[in-house]
Order: C-alpha cells, then sequence, then structure tokens
C-alpha cells in the first residue's frame, strides 16, 4: 500500500515538472534555445495570481486569466529586449543572457514581493479524492494537473500540425534561414512561441503553487531545472516526451527517496537521467539526428 | 596487385540500398575517377572505404591488408587519406596548423612534453613546421601560412585539404569533388595540382568528380556508378563513350 | 575578405603573462604603500579562484568546444579532498608543503573524477552534453552533501548517512561533517601563491593549445569528422582537455577551500549557478581568450562587491548589467555598430591593414 | 600592430580595473557613513512589501526625524558602528532581511533614547547571499567603512568563516543566530540564539519528560548547517530517553518542496510525533502536505519553526496544535514583546519571526556589554573587543528571546528555551 501511495505521491510531483516541462520543450523546440528564465516566469505567474486572490480577492478563474495574461506579455517582452537582439549570435550568448534574465525576474520580484514565504491559496475547489478509507488520497490538485498536462499537450500537438502559425513555427524550429525564405516571419513566429510558453508557464505557476504552497522569489528555480531535466528525459523539443519524462522523473525522484536514500534523491534522479542519455542520446522521444558527411 | 580493392562493397540506409555489389580495383600510381549522377552512392563509398560508415556486405583490401569493420582512424594509419565535398578545414586554425593536425601521426612527442616544453618538444615542432611548410609550398600556400583557415579563399581551401590529406602520409588519396564550385581556371589549376602529386609523390588517387573536363583530362580509369551499382568500368575514354553511360549520366 | 595573420602567437602569451605580473606588481605595491581597501585585499585570493577557474572552463568551452555546466563540481571535488588533507595534517607537516601537496592532491582527485565523468559524457553532444554535465555537478554537491568523514584512533570511518554511523572514537577527529562541510581548514592561500597558481595555469594551458595534443584538440572543435579523417583519436583528445581541465578547476577548489575556514558544498558555492558564473566569465572575455577570461572574471567577481553601496537593488542591478554587456558584445547588430564606429574613428588615419 | 595595441589597452583596462575598484569601493564606505543607515534600512523595508510601501515611507522619515532629533544630543560622544552581515538576497534571504530588520528597531530606539554611552549607533547591514566567501566581503567592506563590532552573521557557516576574520582582526563578533558549535570558538565571538546541540538535547529531554510519544520520526534538512546539527544532537540524546526515532527522512536545499515520502514513511512507521528541526518555510509545506494526506499527528519544532503564523496567507488551522521549542514567540504578552512586535509590524508590515528578536537581542546585548565595558568612540577596536569579550560574561539582559540571559567565557548563552503550543491559531505558553 504504501508503494502505492509513493506511486502516487510521485506522479503528482511529476505531474508538476511536466507541466513545466511542456513549456521548455515548446520554446527549445522551436527558437533552439534554453530558457533559463523559464522557472521563474512560473514564479512570477504564482505571485499574479496570489496578489489578484489574496490582495484583490478575486474569483480564482479570473485570477489565472490575469496572471496568463502577465505572464505571456512578460514572456514576449523578455524575448523582444533580451533575446531578440542576440539572434544570430553564439547559442551560449543567449542561454547566459537567459540567466541574467532569470536573476532579473528573481531580484525584481523580491524587490517588490519581499523575501518572506507566501501561503498560496489552492485554487483547486474540489475535495481530495480518498480511497481504502482515507490510506490512500489523491489530491485534487494532482487530478487537475495531469488533466490539464495532456489537454495542453493535445491541444499543443493539434496546435504545431493543424495551423498555419504551428506550421510555421515547425518551419522556423528547421531552418531560420529557409522560413524566411519561404515568407514566414520568424521573429513574429518566435514571439509567439515566447507567448504560448509563458501563458503555460502561468498555468504551471498556479498549479505548482496549488500543489506545494509556499511562494517565494525563488520557488520556482528549481522546480525549473528539474522540468529541464525531465525535458531533457522524454526528448528535449518533444510534447509528449516532456510529459513522459516529467511524471518519470516525479516517480523516480519519489521511489528513490523512499527505498535508496532521502539524501541522495537527487543524485539519483540525476544518475538514470545521464544513463537513459548514454543508451538514448536525445531522450526518451527525442529525434535522432544523423550528421551528414 | 591492386592497391585497393573493394569486394562485393554493400550497404542499405533503412530500406535503401545505397551502395550495392561494387567491385573496384585501384592500381597503384592510377589516378582513378569514380562518377555517376547525383544520389549514386560516391559518396557513401567514400564513406564505406574511410569507415564513417560499416558496410553491410563485402570487404576493402588496402595492400592486401583486410580494412573492412575498421575504424576510422585506423584506417588512415593504414594509409587511406580523404577530402570531403564540403570543404571540412579546421576553420579557426592556421593553415600551418591545419597541415601540422595532419601529420600528428608521424611526428610525436608527449602531452606533457609539449606542456612543459622539453627539449623533444622543441625539436620536434620545428621538424613539423619544416614538413609543413615543404608541403604548403608545394600547393602554392606558404604564404598564407600564418592565416586563420576559414579566411583563405575557395580555391585555395581545397588546396590546403588536399595538403593536409597528404600530411597524413597516405597510401590512397581520395579526392570528393575536388573541382566543385571552382571557376574554369581554379579547375585548370587544380588539375595540375592533382597530377603534380600525383607525379611528385607517387600517390594513388581515387577522385569522385562531375566536371567531366576534369575526368576526362586526368583519370586513366573510370567507374561509373547509377542507382549504387557499378554501371561501367574500364579506361575513360571507352567508358564515357559507352552509350548506357551517356544515357545514364546524361539523362539523354 | 577578411584577413587574419595570427602567428603572433608567442608573443601573444607573452602579453598575457606580463599582464598578470603587472597586475601582481600593481596590486602589491598599492597594497604595501596602504591604498587598497580590506574589501579589495579579501578579494584578492578569490580574484585569483575564479580567474583560474575561468582559464580552466575556457579550456573546455573554448579549445575542446563543448559546453559543461558543471565545472564548480570538478572546483567542488579539488575543494574538499584538499581541505580533508590540510585538515588530516594540520599539524604533521610546515605549511608550505602541506598546501603544496593539498595542492597536488586536490588537483589529483578532480582530475580523477573529470576523467571519470568524461568517459560517458563527451560521448554525447551540445546541449545534451551540457545538461549531463550539469546533473554530474549536481550528483557531485549532492554526494559531498551526505558524506562522513572522520579518522580516530581506529583508522577512517566513512557514511553516508549521518555523524552518528560513523562509531568515532571520543578521540576521533570529524574531516567532513556532510552538510556542516569541513570546519577549520588551515588559512594556507595568499594572493602571491594564488598569482604564481594562474601563472602556472596559464602556461599549461596556453602551452597546452600550442602543442600537437592542442592542435589535434581544436582540431575536434572545429570539425570532428575531418579529425577522424586525419587519425586524430577523438575520444583520447577530448578525454585529455576535459581531465585536464577538470583537475585545473581542481586547483581553483584548493585555492577557495583554503582561503575560508569553512568549507560547505551549497548551491551557491559548489552548484549550478556557480557553474553558470564561471560560464558567464569565459563567454563575456571571450570564447577560446584566456586573456578575456581573466579579465572577465576579475571584473565580474569585483562587480557585486563595487555595487554594494545600493544594497537592495544591488543583484538587480547586476542582473541589468549582465544582460547589458551580453547583448552589448554578442548581438550582431551591436558588433556591427561597433565595427561601423571603428572605422568611422580610424577612417582619417591609415588604411589598416588588419583587423581583430 | 593593432593586436599589440589592443592588448596594451586590456592590460591597462585590468590594472584600470583593480585600481578603480579600490577607488569606487572607498567612495562607497564614505557614502554609506555620510547618509544615515536609518534611511538605507528602511527603504529595504518599504520595498518588502509594496502594499504597505506608502506607510513604511512615512514611518522611515518619522524614524529618520527621530534620530536626527537626538542625533544632536546623543552623536555628541561620536558614533558607534555596528556592521550585520547576513542574506538579504537568494533564498535564504527571509532569515537575513528579518535579522536586520530586528536589529534596526533596536538601533532606532538606542539612538531615540541617547545613544551607547552617549554615542550614536550606526548600523550597516551587508548582504552575504548565504556565500561563506561572500560573506568574508561583506565583512570586509564593512571594516572599510571603519566598523567596530560585528552583529552576525545571521547564519552559521558564514559565522564561521567571518569568526575566522574577525580572530585575526580583533573585532568583537556577536552572532545573533549563528548557531553551529564551531560559531563561537574563538574568544571574540558569542552568540544570542541557542547552540544546535543545545536545542536538540532540550528537545529529546522535553519530549521524553513530558511523554509527548513513543515512536517519533525526524524530517530535517541534511544539507542546511542547523537542521543537521540539532538532528544529530537529538538522536544521541534520544538513546537517554523512553521514546524511539522510528524513521529519519532527509530532505536537501534542492528538493524541499515535496515531503510525501518522508511523510509517508513516518505514517507507515506508526509515527506518534514528528520532529522538525527545520525552518518554517518548509515546516508550512510539510503541515499542508500532512493535512492532505489526512496524517494526523504531533508536530514538534524548535526555534526554526517560530514564524510559521506569519507567514502571509498561511491557514493557522493547519498548524493547530504544532509545539515548539523556542526562546521567542511573537504572541508573548510581555510588554517588551509587545512592543516590538508592534513596532515591527509598523515598519515592515510583517510579523516578527526569531531572527528579527535575535537581531533585536544583539543589538541590546552589545549596548549592555559597551555600557558595562565603558566603550569610547575613540578606542580602537582591538581594545573595544577586549573589553567587551570581558564584559560579557558579567552583564545580563533581558531580551525577546529571553529573560536575564548571561553568557560564560565560552560564548554560549545562558537561558531558557519556553516551550510554545500553537493553540487557536497563536502561540500560547506551555
Amino acid at each position: 500500500m504504501s508503494f502505492v501511495a509513493h506511486l502516487i505521491n510521485g506522479i503528482s510531483l511529476g505531474s508538476v515538472y511536466a507541466l513545466i516541462a511542456l513549456g521548455y520543450t515548446m520554446v527549445y523546440g522551436i527558437a533552439k534555445m534554453l530558457n533559463f528564465a523559464h522557472g521563474d516566469v512560473i514564479m512570477i505567474g504564482g505571485y499574479v495570481v496570489f496578489v489578484t486572490v489574496s490582495g484583490m480577492g478575486l474569483n480564482p478563474l479570473a485570477a489565472i486569466i490575469i496572471s496568463m495574461a502577465a505572464c505571456t506579455i512578460l514572456g514576449v517582452v523578455i524575448e523582444r529586449v533580451a533575446y531578440r537582439p542576440l539572434r544570430g549570435a553564439s547559442p551560449l550568448a543567449v542561454l547566459i543572457t537567459a540567466i541574467g534574465v532569470s536573476y532579473l525576474l528573481q531580484n525584481v520580484a523580491l524587490l517588490v514581493f519581499g523575501s518572506d514565504t507566501k501561503a498560496f491559496t489552492n485554487v483547486v475547489p474540489f475535495p481530495n479524492l480518498e480511497l481504502f478509507d482515507g490510506q490512500l488520497v489523491i489530491k485534487s490538485v494532482t487530478i487537475v494537473t495531469v488533466i490539464v498536462n495532456v489537454i495542453i499537450m493535445v491541444g499543443l500537438t493539434l496546435f504545431v500540425k493543424k495551423t498555419k502559425i504551428g506550421r510555421a513555427m515547425t518551419a522556423v524550429s528547421e531552418d531560420k534561414g529557409a522560413a524566411q525564405l519561404m515568407g514566414i516571419n520568424v521573429n513574429g513566429t518566435i514571439a509567439i512561441t515566447f507567448a504560448i510558453g509563458s501563458s503555460l508557464a502561468a498555468i504551471a505557476g498556479v498549479l505548482l503553487c496549488s500543489a506545494y504552497p509556499a511562494l517565494t522569489p525563488y520557488t520556482g528555480s528549481m522546480p525549473g531545472i528539474k522540468a529541464f531535466v525531465a525535458a531533457v528525459f522524454g526528448g528535449i523539443g518533444s510534447i509528449p516526451g516532456a510529459f513522459i519524462g516529467g511524471i518519470l522523473l516525479g516517480v523516480i525522484e519519489n521511489l528513490s527517496k523512499a527505498y535508496i536514500s532521502s539524501q541522495l534523491s537527487d543524485a539519483i534522479v540525476f544518475s538514470i537521467l545521464i544513463i537513459v542519455l548514454l543508451v538514448k542520446p536525445t531522450g526518451l522521444l527525442g529525434k535522432k539526428v544523423q550528421e551528414k558527411v | 596487385m591492386a592497391l585497393l580493392e573493394t569486394k562485393n562493397l554493400g550497404i542499405s540506409f533503412g530500406g535503401l540500398r545505397a551502395v550495392n555489389a561494387v567491385d573496384i580495383s585501384v592500381e597503384k600510381g592510377q589516378l582513378y575517377g569514380l562518377i555517376g549522377p547525383n544520389g549514386a552512392g560516391k559518396t557513401t563509398i567514400f564513406n564505406l572505404l574511410t569507415g564513417v560508415y560499416q558496410p553491410d556486405e563485402g570487404a576493402i583490401l588496402l595492400d592486401g591488408v583486410n580494412l573492412t569493420g575498421k575504424k576510422t582512424i585506423d584506417i588512415c594509419k593504414a594509409g587511406i587519406a580523404r577530402t570531403f565535398q564540403n570543404i571540412r578545414l579546421f576553420g579557426d586554425m592556421t593553415v600551418l596548423d591545419n597541415v601540422k593536425t595532419g601529420l600528428h601521426n608521424h611526428y610525436s612527442y608527449s602531452t606533457v612534453e609539449g606542456i612543459l616544453r622539453l627539449p623533444r618538444y622543441h625539436k620536434v615542432e620545428k621538424e613539423m613546421n619544416e614538413k609543413a611548410m615543404e608541403l604548403l609550398k608545394v600547393f602554392g600556400l606558404e604564404e598564407y601560412a600564418d592565416y586563420k583557415a576559414e579566411n583563405l579563399p575557395y580555391g585555395q581551401q581545397r588546396k590546403l585539404e588536399i595538403a593536409r590529406a597528404m600530411a597524413t602520409a597516405p597510401k590512397l588519396l581520395l579526392l570528393d569533388e575536388p573541382a566543385a564550385g571552382m571557376n574554369p581556371n581554379e579547375t585548370k589549376e587544380l588539375m595540375d595540382t592533382i597530377g603534380f602529386v600525383r607525379d611528385h609523390f607517387d600517390m594513388t588517387i581515387l577522385l569522385i568528380e562531375h566536371d567531366m573536363k576534369l575526368v576526362s583530362g586526368i583519370c586513366e580509369k573510370l567507374t561509373v556508378l547509377n542507382f549504387g551499382e557499378v554501371l561501367a568500368q574500364g579506361d575513360t575514354q571507352e567508358v564515357l563513350n559507352n552509350p548506357e553511360v551517356i544515357t545514364a549520366y546524361l539523362g539523354e | 575578405m577578411k584577413k587574419l595573420r595570427i602567428n603572433k602567437t608567442t608573443k601573444n602569451d607573452m602579453i598575457t603573462y606580463a599582464m598578470v605580473i603587472l597586475a601582481y606588481i600593481v596590486v602589491q605595491v598599492l597594497v604595501s604603500t596602504g591604498h587598497v581597501s580590506s574589501l579589495i585585499q579579501g578579494l584578492l585570493v578569490p580574484f585569483c579562484t575564479y580567474v583560474i577557474v575561468a582559464i580552466a572552463l575556457n579550456l573546455t568551452v573554448g579549445i575542446l568546444g563543448e559546453l559543461s555546466l558543471g565545472h564548480a563540481g570538478f572546483m567542488c571535488v579539488g575543494a574538499f579532498s584538499s581541505a580533508v588533507f590540510s585538515l588530516a595534517c594540520k599539524d604533521a607537516m610546515p605549511g608550505g608543503l602541506r598546501f603544496f601537496l593539498a595542492i597536488l592532491i586536490g588537483a589529483a582527485a578532480a582530475a580523477l573524477v573529470g576523467f571519470l565523468v568524461g568517459i560517458p559524457v563527451l560521448r554525447l553532444r551540445g546541449d545534451y552534453l551540457a545538461i549531463v554535465t550539469l546533473a554530474f555537478g549536481e550528483i557531485i554537491k549532492n554526494i559531498i552533501n551526505a558524506l562522513y568523514l572522520g579518522v580516530d584512533s581506529n583508522g577512517v570511518h566513512f557514511s553516508m548517512k549521518d555523524a552518528l554511523s560513523l562509531n568515532m572514537e571520543e578521540d576521533g577527529l570529524m574531516l567532513i561533517k556532510g552538510a556542516q562541510g569541513v570546519t577549520g581548514t588551515p588559512n594556507d592561500s595568499n594572493f602571491t601563491i594564488g598569482v604564481v597558481l594562474i601563472l602556472i595555469t596559464l602556461i599549461i594551458v596556453l602551452n597546452f593549445i600550442h602543442s600537437r595534443t592542442g592542435r589535434a584538440v581544436m582540431s575536434i572543435r572545429d570539425n570532428r569528422i575531418a579529425a577522424e579523417s586525419i587519425g586524430i583519436n577523438v575520444t583520447k583528445y577530448k578525454l585529455i582537455a576535459f581531465t585536464l581541465s577538470a583537475s585545473l578547476a581542481g586547483v581553483a577548489g584548493v585555492l577557495y577551500a583554503h582561503n575560508l575556514s569553512t568549507l560547505n558544498a551549497l548551491p551557491k558555492n559548489f552548484g549550478y549557478n556557480m557553474s553558470i558564473l564561471i560560464l558567464v566569465f569565459v563567454v563575456l572575455g571571450g570564447i577560446g581568450n584566456m586573456r578575456g577570461s581573466i579579465i572577465a572574471a576579475v571584473l565580474l567577481t569585483l562587480l557585486p562587491e563595487v555595487l554594494r553601496g545600493l544594497s537592495d537593488y544591488r543583484m538587480l542591478i547586476y542582473a541589468i548589467v549582465l544582460i547589458a554587456m551580453m547583448i552589448f558584445n554578442w548581438s550582431p547588430n551591436a558588433i556591427f555598430f561597433r565595427k561601423r564606429l571603428k572605422q568611422r574613428i580610424t577612417a582619417g588615419k591609415q588604411p589598416k591593414k588588419e583587423e581583430a | 600592430m593593432k593586436k599589440k595595441m589592443l592588448s596594451l589597452v586590456l592590460a591597462g583596462a585590468m590594472t584600470a580595473a583593480l585600481l578603480t575598484g579600490c577607488g569606487s569601493t572607498g567612495a562607497d564606505s564614505t557614502s554609506t557613513a555620510d547618509g544615515t543607515t536609518n534611511e538605507a534600512a528602511a527603504e529595504d523595508a518599504g520595498a518588502d512589501n509594496a502594499d504597505a510601501a506608502t506607510d513604511n515611507a512615512d514611518a522611515s522619515d518619522a524614524a529618520t526625524d527621530a534620530a536626527e532629533d537626538t542625533g544632536a544630543a546623543a552623536g555628541a560622544n561620536g558614533t558607534f558602528k555596528i556592521g550585520g552581515i547576513g542574506p538579504l538576497t537568494g533564498g535564504a534571504a527571509v532569515y537575513g532581511i528579518a535579522a536586520m530588520n530586528g536589529s534596526q528597531i533596536a538601533v532606532d530606539e538606542i539612538n531615540a533614547a541617547g545613544g551607547i554611552n552617549g554615542m550614536t549607533v550606526e548600523l550597516n547591514f551587508q548582504d552575504d547571499e548565504l556565500d561563506s566567501e561572500k560573506s568574508v566581503n561583506a565583512y570586509n567592506t564593512l571594516k572599510d567603512w571603519g566598523v567596530q563590532v560585528i552583529d552576525g552573521c545571521v547564519t552559521s557557516a558564514c559565522s564561521i568563516a567571518v569568526a575566522a576574520k574577525t580572530a585575526e582582526d580583533n573585532i568583537f563578533q556577536l552572532t545573533p543566530s549563528g548557531s553551529a558549535v564551531e560559531c563561537v570558538t574563538n574568544p571574540n565571538s558569542f552568540r544570542v540564539c541557542f547552540s544546535d546541540p543545545n536545542q536538540g538535547a532540550a528537545s529529546a529531554q522535553y519530549i521524553g519528560e513530558h511523554n509527548l510519544a513513543t515512536k517519533i520520526a525526524v524530517i530535517y534538512d541534511s544539507s542546511d548547517v542547523y537542521s543537521s546539527g540539532i538532528y544529530e544532537k537529538f538522536v544521541s540524546e534520544a538513546a537517554n530517553q523512553s521514546f524511539e526515532i522510528v524513521t529519519a527522512g532527509a530532505f536537501t536545499a534542492d528538493n524541499k518542496t515535496d515531503f510525501s515520502v518522508q511523510l509517508q514513511q513516518a505514517k507507515d512507521a506508526g509515527a506518534d510525533l514528528v520532529f522538525l528541526p527545520i525552518y518554517y518555510n518548509e515546516a508550512a509545506l510539510i503541515l499542508k502536505q500532512a493535512s492532505d494526506m489526512g496524517f494526523d499527528v504531533q508536530f514538534f519544532g524548535c526555534d526554526g519553526l517560530d514564524g510559521i503564523l506569519g507567514v502571509d496567507n498561511f491557514d493557522a488551522s493547519l498548524a493547530e496544535g504544532v509545539m515548539l521549542l523556542t526562546p521567542f514567540a511573537a504572541d508573548a504578552t510581555d510588554d517588551l514583546t509587545v512592543k516590538f512586535v508592534t513596532t515591527y509590524n509598523e515598519k515592515f508590515g510583517e510579523t516578527p519571526n526569531q531572527f528579527a528578536a535575535d537581531g533585536y537581542d544583539a543589538i541590546y546585548t552589545i549596548k549592555a556589554a559597551a555600557e558595562k565595558a565603558g566603550i569610547t568612540a575613540d578606542m580602537s577596536n582591538e581594545e573595544i573587543c577586549t573589553a567587551l569579550s570581558a564584559a560579557m560574561t558579567e552583564i545580563q539582559v533581558d531580551g525577546l528571546t529571553g529573560l536575564g540571559i548571561t553568557w560564560d567565557a565560552s560564548g554560549e548563552p545562558t537561558k531558557e528555551p519556553k516551550a510554545v503550543v500553537i493553540k487557536d491559531g497563536v502561540y500560547t505558553a506551555m
């Protein structure tokens, strides 16, 4: 029974990673950049909901929409100001800039919201699911997170495959120069990618903070890194890969905490990542790239 | 005895039979051409010969030594050097260093000797510099020795790639479309260079080329590939006059 | 067409050495005449630490051409192995000899870990390689945080659980106490040793680059397939460069550990954040440019300290400066603009033959 | 040619950088010394909470006015420079900022009442980012500023690093909350808070003596000096007590959002008490997750748990029944606490936690020692250090974190921890 409980808790943690990983993978897949600031956009999304719900007393649903709007604007602004000037520069330069943006967001949040922890109000208004006389509890947040994950996953896949903008994104991800020649607005497409990625971050922020209701300016950074690992695990750039990677990461993390060592769980998680990458160098569902000679 | 022999060479990618039952035999000192339409499998054969791909079947023999299944660096050490269709120089290194890297396996001192600059470092580096400059001179590149390789004009880059390949002291030199992207003057110059390399170093050369002028001008023997299979083989003029070849090649 | 003559490598190296020595002399003169604040005096050894680790990482990023986000992990290994040695031998030998051995031990331990990490890691490419190095860095930090090591009359005790599992005798000496780390490391680092280590690191790296091995490594960076085709053993040379880079990072760790009386493996000093910070030195200073790394490491270590007057806005300004510097240095538009500006300034003067 | 010039320019830039580095820090320190630190600190606080920004601005004005008014009288005998060090940015900022704010309140009060021996107290609080290397940088910055006494560091590892330097320089150091044993090994370093082993042992004894439980689970932060220090002593002391420790679940700084595994293990092991030698930020999450999984158990913590009720928007019902051994409780009704909490709330818009109280007490301890030793502005740091170190063992301080606190030469304080239980959303003495 406790194994099942650990498993469910693992899925619960993993579903949050998966949600963050979807945003990571989306941006990486199209713009080919590691947006290290993604975790911090999540944190900002969380604060927006916190302020609107706890501070202004808005309806949680309205708060989520405001938060998504705010994060979308934030994402587009970051892209415009910090990343776009570096298009065509070394990917390393972009990576460092993303880290600069991450520091910036953390410190802005520190100045505006203060360093003390805010207890986040759970925005999922359903009761927890109790099985076997309460021996097994599945949190309603977990159920909602998994459902949201699936919706986003299906939605994103359809969006990328079926819509004109989505196909433009695929084209940009394959070859920016060629896409430009085909009359695709590369900058615009990447901006839209960031807009979508950031609005996903807002949703992730809300659900992350609902599941783990402690909000600080640094809330986003560690889950962000873990989610990034999850995205790589599943094959970065692959939408279903992010979901599977996230869930697996959460489950592995919790099971290794439970059965091997709670101190070394991170080491174990990272070791498994390394082993997976050695066997499948582009992750579980990543595309295999053959170098042409 | 032939210097290079392939026997029944074949490889598939997925369902595609890229090379099938190819037998080529290159005599020592020969200038041998490998031609065929785009996608005929010429570069794939080069990649098989140099161990980039491992053949599904067949054998590769160099000087009677079986090289089948060997790794690229072992094949290089056995004596096959190559150039690439899309030039692959060490762009951020100097022209001289490109050639010196080619000399890597023939002039040796340990990493520690290099870091501590022990006497052997100075001695060997001096020898390497001399040897590399000698090679650059052969290709008329000595004045560019200190340039970054990526800053060379296109034609010189091609030559540098050949010089680098020659630095490995090969028995057999593979040239993958050496004249691609060159104007007639440069091509002419290149033909002279290739001829000179063959005579000066007593080199055996196998080359892929589209430029018929170059092929008919310098190649003694030809193999024509089409859809991964040998269409015709033999003396250059004979092959080029083969009606089947004309059909396949010129699409008539 | 862009012409670039770079035959003056030796001269260039000499300038780098001269720069370090000159900076050392200037600082020493200023210190002895009392013109240097306590803050700067305290920062001198950290400068050396970060300069060394920046050069080490530049060897991996600039020369080997692979992105490593785990160099703080190697620093961590060097720091802890040497700190444990120094603590255990605190009274057994004179300070100079002990520190010399500590440096060797730190370098060797980091090299060993670098070698073991390099074997699997270097098979991967690009972003995947980067993420795996990050993972290894975190693993190293995580393990050290769970490591308990002590020595007593019965020998060496070791545990991965907690201090109690060591079952130490009363007379025992705790060397590593898990998260509480190593306390009481002798304060053996100083600026002069730091500068000597920088010079040694520079000599090693620059001589390495201009040697047969260095050329092989750079050829792999520039074109792996071509390097293989001319008989370069890619795995071997990648490993050599990576191991060397790790061991130099270990030396930086030794310097770090012996500058503070307490050593903990925190996310702040040995986590991926530090690895990234080191990467910032390298990228900002110019990939493959050792002199740039030195300057960038010093400036960026100094910057947050100089900004202390801004109190709360300090890290905010730091972040903005970082972003601005990246855009100024790397944006294609900014580079074009700078070039135009330079041309305009030099237009009146002689037509130039070379340009950097 | 060009290349050479460029190199020379770069080399020049390097030296120039070093020089300007020195120059500008010099300028910095003067500017900090000129501007009253009250302003800076009040600004910090203003930024802390956007909602309370305007109130704070007023408050800070008032504070500055007050300082200026009394400054004339107090400043007659010069200034006394206290330097604080703690994390003001990064994940641990909440502790550093609290200690800084607490210290600042004490400094303002003291100045308003005429200062220490007629000297105006100046507080300059520097950020160490929870990094021992940065804490030494912070310390050196304070030295350049002319610091006379160190109030820091807030965290243990940084305290130890700085302690090595203060011992070298002969500067008196009093850490408000550096609880590791090694923080006070030097004769010139003292602390306000309990040591980690002290808390671990006290907790085990308290639980044992009051028969609170028979099966105990521990959840602790193995990557944290404070938490693992208490844990170790707790476990060794448990051997002498009537209860047994059934599980010990560790977590690390990188892994502190999900505690379901540790809680599940405690639940499976049938623990009737969970000991939490951790800080309240993580504890808040643990309480929430325990309640989610229907794990109804007694929680017991140390001083790190204090502040849990002050978490913005925290559902206090989750903490119902939680016990903690703490020297400070923000809900205590004694005059001193009430006054402090009110002032803190007014100024910073938050309820103070134990770090704030430690910071406050640290300043008053310095004051008491300085008055005992008769410190004057013209004394050298060395003289101050010797005099204060000697005076520390003779004073008795009634502070927020204990009445009649005394010190011995080891640097450890002697005070009584209060056992507190959270009842109806407030701390209640047991």
